[in-house]
């Protein structure tokens, strides 16, 4: 019998360790874990590498775990919002890394880890600083830089309907990050709106297969 | 009369055929969208997993899930779909955007872009879904002023700022004309109106070439 | 006005060159563009290169390809089944050549090319023969292989509907190969069972946005 | 009684944990669904884009697009899911299958496969998915004859077929014996009642080693 349905946030981000590489969904405010980033915060998980599209804005999710000095490194294209205060404020201080990475980029290195990849060459930012120390080649007379996969020990992620296999579906363009970090991480949480009963979701429209997903937790929409 | 930013976007709309899969980078280049009619079928293309996204919602429809590359609301047409961001970015690299627009710090003569970091450290750099767009769109249009606020001219033998991508820029338009890359460098297409060559050359640090029959900027609507 | 609607096979296929590098859906006999395949053969296009799983069985669409000796190269994981009598007949004759590559292989190197990428290193194959010629870099530990990106001139692909901007979905295991073919050829072509309208797609569910999509034609369901 | 390949089969089974996400190698391996009982849950991958694959359809109910890696006709569970290829393979490479039963010409006792070519050049060769299941599940199963037809060894020091890939595979199961592939070689865990010591060496080209409590195999059911 599988059924990967917890009762709790709290449940959910059980066993997450410190220093896990965690990677957490979102673009904006659109799709972003909120509840899983906070239980993991009151969880009182440090050391952490976070691996999201931006930094957190205000004082919730990712910038609530930055405020509270719980990340050492985050890797991310684009750190710098409106309100994106308390990354600055540590950026500034030196008390977080920084790997920038074009966007792309750090959507496909997630996919390479999925996928069982031990890296592809791509055309972006290959003539950029951001290429810098890493291999170059020419492949059809065009300069490609050589990106390595990026694995997470954890996904938190948030989609719109599971049933008790994991089977997700998404709203809209809340989507985004979730089905690939949901496959490129060895634990994936994942916060819903809604259970379902299996064999309501239909099989041509699940959008990410319970395979990828260890548990996920329902979460009251407010 | 010097050609406005809007008169710009007009300027580029004119130039995006019918049924065309178009990004159009954060800021300026959004303005863009408005100025498409003609009875065109464009379908705009998202990084965040977007195509087929409509006009903005009618205050109090927003729905806070649905935004645009730039987290601003919007809404999706008939025929529009959703995917995931490697998808979006699959799109993006692979050549299947036709044209893309985005703004600018600085255009080099040889179509190298620069528009993600200037040589401020004091900020914490940022870069996006700018450089798969740019490596990877079919057609790369940038939109911007000529020169900067203070006079200081963007269009340059060499960029200094960071580049976002080497050799990438089709087209140039600015409120003072409309350049193409090519080989030689610069070559002006349009000007504005009452402008003359070394008007437009003295605000341009990159040597300009002139088309045989230059048109006027914002005079063939 | 986008409308990729065509109104025959015979429109869908007009302009494929000889030579061309035709990509063709399908596994077994689920979710093969047969009728597209005829009217290539029927255009009497000569000189392929076929990239596709299986090499046909029977006297229909690649087998009867390869019978009437139209591919000069067959880029393939399986091309020996119960029925693969014209694929074996012009192997032994050394009447077309092997690419033999391996399944999930064949399907990465198609998804590079569509994703604009140069390359990736993958450890299936890495200590097999499949692997002589090609460079072998260890990473992590694991032998992997350098496999290049497979980019087809055309997709023939089949789907169960369409809209008229191409937006398409598949139906049950038949989906197999077409979204990636769909993606990584200059020019696809599908066909479907059924055209509807604009915006009866969920699109939630849309499986190929058309914008991967140049033509679609309706073939009768038998 | 020698053990037929039906009780080969269920002998994996009982090795398949509940809520094991599972892909059946073409062949013999499929064997080993009709015996996975006892309430578990087993969700069955197939390589052509499925997940939860259900038993054979009932006769005149087949699906001919509904089919298994080995063409045949299948159903869908309730909380299956259909994907693309490059998806399918994904989850095959990238760790995400937990077990696999495959066949095998040959097996080494460093774990090396050989299960796609023999040294007959008159055939076309044929490889599908087997060399990515072989090097991405989490625990790669095989299921085999412990001798060929004519009675040759199939467990070998090294293979002289054609690799599938090496040092992948964690377990054998044949008609004689269950057997793990450890750093020193080939253990045998179970064997064949009324076989002996000997007469299993006799028909392994490898060396093998004997665990301390050797289990009869087909007799813990």
């Amino acid at each position: 019998m599988i059924d990967k349905r917890v009762a709790t946030v709290t449940d959910a981000v059980a066993g997450i360790e410190d220093g896990a590489t965690v990677l957490v969904g979102g673009f904006g405010a659109s799709g972003v874990p909120v509840e899983l980033v906070h239980a993991l915060l009151d969880r009182g998980t440090t050391d952490l590498t976070v691996v999201t599209n931006n930094a957190g804005s205000g004082e919730t999710d990712v910038a609530a775990l930055l405020r509270e000095r719980r990340v050492r490194r985050i890797v991310c294209s684009y750190p710098r919002s409106a309100g994106s205060v308390w990354f600055e404020e540590r950026w500034r201080a030196g008390e977080v890394e920084l790997e920038l990475v074009p966007q792309g980029t750090l959507s496909e290195r997630m996919r390479a880890a999925a996928a069982g990849l031990g890296g592809f060459f791509t055309p972006t930012g290959a003539d950029t600083r951001l290429a810098e120390g890493k291999e170059v080649r020419v492949i059809g007379g065009r300069r490609h830089v050589f990106e390595e996969p990026l694995p997470g020990d954890v996904a938190l992620v948030k989609a719109a309907r599971a049933d008790r296999w994991g089977n997700l579906v998404y709203r809209t363009a809340a989507r985004n990050f979730g089905p690939t970090m949901a496959a490129a991480a060895a634990l994936t949480v994942v916060q819903v709106d809604e259970f379902v009963e299996l064999g309501e979701l239909d099989p041509e429209a699940i959008v990410t297969p319970g395979i990828f997903v260890d548990r996920v937790v329902r979460v009251e929409v407010a | 009369m010097r050609p406005d930013l809007r008169d710009v976007a007009r300027r580029i709309a004119r130039d995006i055929p019918d049924g065309a899969y178009v990004n159009l980078g954060i800021g300026l280049p959004t303005l863009v969208a408005d100025c498409v009619g003609d009875g065109k079928e464009v379908v705009y293309h998202s990084e965040n997993g977007i195509l087929g996204m409509g006009p903005t919602p009618a205050p109090g429809e927003e729905d806070p899930e649905l935004i645009n590359a730039g987290k601003q609301p919007v809404t999706l047409l008939p025929g529009g779909a959703f995917f995931h961001h490697t998808d979006a970015f699959l799109m993006m690299r692979g050549g299947h955007v036709d044209v893309t627009v985005l703004g600018a710090f600085q255009v080099s003569e040889t179509g190298d872009l620069a528009n993600w970091a200037t040589d401020d450290v004091t900020h914490p750099p940022a870069v996006g879904g700018a450089m798969d767009l740019a490596v990877g769109a079919k057609r790369v249009l940038v939109m911007t002023t000529h020169t900067t606020r203070d006079g200081s001219p963007k269009l340059l033998p060499r960029c200094t700022y960071p580049l976002t991508a080497a050799g990438v820029v089709d087209r140039v338009y600015t409120d003072l004309a409309v350049l193409d890359v090519t080989a030689e460098g610069f070559l002006v297409r349009e000007m504005a109106a009452g402008l003359t060559r070394d008007d437009l050359q003295g605000a341009t640090a990159a040597r300009l070439s002139f088309a045989e029959d230059v048109g006027v900027l914002g005079q063939r609507e």
